[in-house]
């Protein structure tokens, strides 16, 4: 009979074991903003359907200090996911070919978040116009 | 013991057994084929060989050049008709190993490239950049898995083959896991275990390239031939051996000594060239160049490094960055790593170290052993293309073409061949698992394998070295036989079943023994000097009236070998002078000019 | 030797692709959309106070363009999460399998459903 | 040796499963030149102090793919990783992670091995050709679609990265997927449809969450979790135009 006895060792607590792993988890840890300003943005959708009254007090909810500092680190925390998010795409997008060459990833991430920051800036930019 | 019924057993996964396993397969899908490999096929050697594949590919070149550059680069030890089936065969196998998905590198329009290789007249050398041996093996070993007739034995170690009436019928390996043994019962063996250069210190040779298959051939009486003709590649890394393919030199790098010259135009290789010449210089045969770095020592002129010892250099810094990575990408990153520099800015500190073994198991130009049912392919076997000294890159087209005919030939004789007595081969696999159990079980030893092992290395290396002498070579006949007496003397430390590394590497040791002496007492035997058997004890000279011979070791039973000479097989190349540089180009002329 | 076993085809393309339309939006809109909704209205930053008026908002809610984009960032942002953090629990040791599923993407549909009745519900 | 010899302590986690219940750790101390790689440390070991000591090599040129390791927790090829990087520290060496423990730095690949074989590595021609023919013209943008993915030296080290495969052994993984990929993107094969199956199967590319840690390891730049990734683009249009393809994708 076989003396194999193959020894499986626990994964318990993998994730704190590497710094690489670590990183992993914090960019994988912004989905709970990400969700938690998605319901905040929901519960000023159902006082908007609520009537005036009620935006109004969401409004004011959104001007108390709590909210402002909820809200500053909800912009750190999806900053973060968009920063990880493009730095990820050479490894998760296909290789892009321009001439025939193929791009560098340090190109195809630069081009990422080049194109994030032109997309806030026009999001605020149409902000802005449809405010005045 | 576990048994398995097979038609044809491959002992051996790397280039040359997969290529069999495939043809096998190819030839009946019925029969069924066992490929042992004591590790997985892919980290076979095969992996290591960077270089590349000769094969003839350019319209300029011809069959007939590639069957003269081999057979001169032999020093006509070759066999001529084996040589020539070989350069046909060459083109269509690398061919085939296209069509399987090879990696080969490409011309701009798409085509198969060719690169410029020691000792060949046109550049005829299949690449796939530097990692050659690593695509074919890689093509061979994933293309195997589309055979259901192929049943592999991976990471099993095979300890001996079986004979009865006559014929060899199996093999008995022990799976490397478990430490429990499996006689495996077949109509044909094929023997492919690679090299032995291991009984050298310094070598380019993975730890695997022990010799097994030879020693357990030669056990059953056959012949180990031309076992004196050892290889030293030029190009090695020093204290590791690691290779430097010659693919550096076939690209344009520089060998110079302590003085920045460019010594091998002192060597009849000359004259100097700045690009690189086919058979000129840099190009010149390994035997060679290794035989030139001697002499640059002697004379002083090598490079003395603390710590690396005598060294020249390998240039390539005039290749350019740029050049050096996308045609030597492997070489790049071990210069880097290993050595930590770089190529484009310095040169590379390089001495020749052993790298591949002519000689092997003997078969005729069908690869079948003397014993019926026995065929042997690949490095461990000795079919006669190499002759004295194997040009680069014809090895790795051996192992397909004749891992080709091998693996027909086994079917075969598989198809035609009458059963076995299986009650009778069991009890002889049965008798080899208790003398191969008594190793490891035995107590009371006292020599450590790692340092028998040692003593054997060191004196492979003094005594059968680029040149020899009378007195060292007999010091290292002596040195084995005593070895080989305190072999009985071992101990090893781990009694344990599962992955029981040390039992094995004392088995190998075992089998190394054996492949050194038939090394060491063939050499000693030929009086002359001939491709890499070089001597400078008054035999400088080839002697073609006493020595065009094959050297054939047979095994004795606790006593040194028994040398026989074998007639060598001569067609249409009579020997003549070898010769290279500009007066191998005169020569050439002159043999083409006395033809017309 | 080639055996090909029958597999089981994954569901996962489904989740996959919120998820992945979700991060990418995320990363796009959703800093400044946070800066905008949490920092800069409230505080009347660079934007005028007004910006988030009752009136404006119900016609931007109300509006085809608005409505769309208002329910793709929170079912989306949603669906986003959901994915994730069903994942992280899994990673971290936290095999509470299905209820874990149906608590993560349970709450994203819900989301995702009461913001479409409410949108629905606005008008056009 | 000279006198002058640096020590460098070495804590290897031994297992033996025929008399430890589970691996334990110890130090040797082994004397080191610079030239020395951290599987020459185990050699050594082997060599001098205890024979029992289990590990697999052979090329010693990071090319076969057997030395993988764990070198203070990272995924290594030993013989490419050297002493003194890590003296005058004690280095750690561990059999590689998420796979079963044979003995000390041995683990059990079958599993790995069952995955290369399922993936159909090997060309399924597009259109058949005989060697008289000649090889395939392959054009240059064509040999670069699927190059990187060829040089994978099955080190396994992907695998030891992967904390996803350690959760689910049946993941098909980064070496394995990066194989497939490797076929599918060669232009002689035209098998990519068979092999599409196991991509978008439970066992398939789904699996990773794109932790990306197998490419930082991977000693040959294969890029493997690349491939994975790529397929999952594949497997998704896969499943979403299924029902719009006259084949209807794969089943
Ligand atoms: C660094 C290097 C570079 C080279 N470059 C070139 C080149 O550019 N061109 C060229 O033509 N040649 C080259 N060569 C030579 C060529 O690569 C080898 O001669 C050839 O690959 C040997 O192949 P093989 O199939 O005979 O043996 P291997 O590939 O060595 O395979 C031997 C097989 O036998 C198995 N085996 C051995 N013993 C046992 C046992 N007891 N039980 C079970 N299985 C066993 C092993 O597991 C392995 O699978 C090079 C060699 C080296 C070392
Ligand atoms: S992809 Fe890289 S890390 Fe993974 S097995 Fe292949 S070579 Fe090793
Ligand atoms: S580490 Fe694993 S999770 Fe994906 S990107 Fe690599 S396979
Ligand atoms: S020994 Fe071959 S890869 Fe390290």
């Amino acid at each position: 009979m076989s003396k194999r006895r193959p020894y499986v060792r626990p994964m318990g607590g993998w994730w704190k074991k590497n710094p690489f792993f670590v990183e992993y988890m914090v960019h994988e840890g912004t989905a709970l903003f990400v969700a938690a300003y998605a319901v905040t943005l929901l519960v000023g959708l159902v006082r908007l359907g609520q009537g005036e009254a009620a935006w109004n007090g969401w409004l004011e909810a959104m001007k108390s200090p709590l909210s402002i500092v909820f809200h500053l680190v909800l912009l750190v925390a999806i900053a973060y996911h968009a920063i990880t998010w493009f730095k990820l795409f050479p490894l998760t997008m296909p290789p892009m070919v321009v001439n025939g060459k193929r791009l560098e990833p340090n190109v195809v991430v630069g081009g990422g978040w080049t194109a994030a920051v032109v997309v806030a800036l026009g999001l605020l930019a149409v902000v802005w116009r449809i405010a005045q | 013991m576990e048994i398995f019924k097979a038609d044809v057993v491959i002992v051996g996964g790397g280039g040359a057994g997969l290529r069999a396993a495939i043809a096998v397969a190819e030839c009946d899908p019925k029969l069924k084929i066992a490929l042992v490999s004591k590790v997985y096929p892919m980290r076979s050697h095969t992996v290591a060989a960077e270089g590349g594949a000769a094969g003839v590919k350019k319209p300029t070149d011809s069959f007939e050049y590639h069957f003269h550059d081999t057979v001169g680069g032999g020093d006509w030890l070759c066999e001529q008709d084996v040589v020539e089936y070989f350069v046909e065969q060459a083109p269509l196998e690398l061919t085939q190993l296209e069509h399987w998905g090879c990696p080969w590198s490409r011309t701009e329009d798409g085509h198969v490239n060719v690169r410029a290789f020691g000792g060949m007249k046109i550049e005829r050398t299949w690449f796939a950049a530097d990692k050659s041996g690593f695509h074919i093996l890689h093509t061979l070993f994933q293309t195997s898995i589309k055979y259901p007739s192929i049943k592999r034995f991976d990471e099993h170690f095979c300890v001996d083959i079986l004979e009865e009436d006559g014929r060899c019928q199996g093999a008995v390996v022990i799976e490397m896991g478990t430490g429990e043994f499996t006689m495996i019962e077949a109509k044909s063996v094929i023997i492919a275990t690679g090299g032995a250069g291991r009984v050298f210190r310094e070598s380019t040779l993975g730890g695997i390239v022990t010799g097994d298959g030879m020693a357990l051939a030669y056990r059953h009486g056959v012949a180990l031939r031309d076992m004196e003709f050892v290889q030293y590649h030029p190009t090695c890394m020093p204290v590791t051996g690691l290779l430097f393919t010659e693919a550096c030199r076939g690209e344009g790098g520089y060998l110079v000594n302590k003085d920045g010259y460019r010594y091998l135009q002192d060597y009849g290789l000359g004259p100097l060239q700045d690009k690189p010449k086919n058979k000129y210089m840099e190009l010149g045969p390994r035997d060679r160049l290794s035989q030139a770095f001697f002499f640059e020592q002697q004379k002083g002129r090598t490079i003395e490094h603390p710590t690396l010892g005598s060294v020249v250099h390998l240039d390539l810094r005039h290749l350019g960055e740029a050049y050096l990575r996308e045609r030597l990408p492997l070489i790049y990153e071990m210069a880097e790593t290993f050595m930590g520099l770089d190529p484009a800015k310095d040169p590379i500190p390089v001495r020749p170290g052993v790298h591949y073994t002519m000689g092997g198991i003997k078969t005729d130009g069908k690869c079948a052993a003397s014993l019926k049912g026995l065929y042997a392919i690949g490095e461990c076997s000795s079919v006669g293309i190499h002759g004295a000294n194997r040009l680069g890159s014809n090895s790795l087209t051996e192992l397909l073409v004749f891992g080709k005919v091998a693996g027909v030939e086994a079917a075969k004789n598989a198809k035609s061949a009458a059963p076995g007595n299986s009650a009778a081969l069991l009890k002889q696999a049965q008798a080899v698992e208790q003398r191969v159990m008594a190793l490891k079980t035995k107590t009371g030893g006292s020599e450590r394998i790692s340092v028998i092992r040692k003593e054997m290395t060191q004196s492979m290396e003094d005594g059968c070295g680029i040149y020899r002498m009378e007195k060292t070579m007999q010091a290292t006949c002596d040195k084995l036989a005593e070895l080989r007496e305190r072999f009985k003397n071992i101990s090893i430390d781990d009694k344990s079943s599962v992955w029981n590394t040390d039992w094995l590497t004392a088995i190998e040791l075992d089998y190394q023994l054996d492949v050194a002496q038939a090394m060491a007492h063939s050499a000693i035997n030929r009086k002359e000097s001939r491709g890499a058997h070089q001597r400078l004890d008054g035999y400088e000279q080839r002697d073609d009236v006493n020595f065009l011979k094959h050297s054939e070791a047979y095994y004795v039973a606790g006593a040194a070998p028994r040398i026989a000479l074998g007639d060598v097989k001569i067609t249409k190349s009579q020997p003549a002078a070898r010769v290279y540089g500009a007066a191998g180009e005169k020569a050439d002329q002159e043999r083409k000019a006395s033809h017309v | 030797m080639s055996t090909m076993k029958v597999r089981k085809r994954s569901n996962a393309p489904i989740f996959w692709g919120l998820f992945g339309a979700g991060g990418m939006l995320a990363a796009l809109f959703g800093p400044m959309l946070v800066f905008i909704t949490g920092i800069a209205v409230p505080l009347a930053l660079l934007l005028p106070a007004d910006t988030m008026s009752y009136p404006k908002m119900l016609a931007f809610a109300q509006n085809f363009i608005g409505k769309a984009f208002i329910f793709a960032i929170i079912a989306l942002f949603m669906w986003h999460a959901a994915h994730r953090i069903y994942h992280s629990l899994h990673e971290i040791g936290i095999h509470a399998g299905m209820f874990a599923k149906l608590l993560c993407y349970g709450s994203a549909l819900v989301c995702t459903v009461i913001s479409a009745v409410v949108l629905l519900g606005l008008g056009f | 040796m000279s006198e002058s010899q640096k020590i460098i302590e070495i804590e290897v986690l031994r297992y033996n499963p025929e008399s430890d219940k589970e691996p334990h750790r110890e130090v040797y101390k082994v004397p080191f030149s610079d030239d020395m790689s951290v599987l020459q440390g185990a050699q050594y070991i082997k060599d001098n102090f205890d024979g029992s000591l289990t590990f697999r090599w052979s090329c010693r040129m990071a090319i076969c793919g057997s030395c993988g390791m764990m070198i203070n927790g990272i995924p290594k090829l030993s013989c490419e990783t050297f002493l003194r990087d890590y003296y005058p520290n004690r280095i750690s060496i561990e059999a590689m992670a998420h796979f079963p423990i044979e003995k000390d730095l041995v683990v059990d690949l079958s599993g790995f091995i069952e995955k290369l074989e399922s993936i159909q590595p090997y060309i399924i021609p597009r259109e058949a050709r005989t060697l008289e023919q000649g090889e395939y013209i392959q054009s240059p943008a064509q040999f670069n679609e699927y190059i990187q993915f060829t040089s994978c030296i099955n080190c396994t080290l992907c695998y030891a990265a992967c904390p996803q495969f350690g959760l689910n052994p049946d993941f098909i993984g980064p070496a394995a997927m990066a194989l497939l990929h490797r076929y599918n993107m060669d232009s002689r094969d035209g098998g990519a449809e068979q092999r599409m199956q196991l991509v978008t199967s439970e066992e398939g590319v789904f699996n990773c969450s794109a932790v990306g840690y197998c490419s930082e390891v991977c000693p040959k730049h294969v890029d493997p979790g690349n491939a994975v990734n790529i397929n999952k683009i594949n497997a998704a249009k896969d499943y979403f135009l299924r029902f719009l393809s006259p084949k209807g994708g794969s089943k």
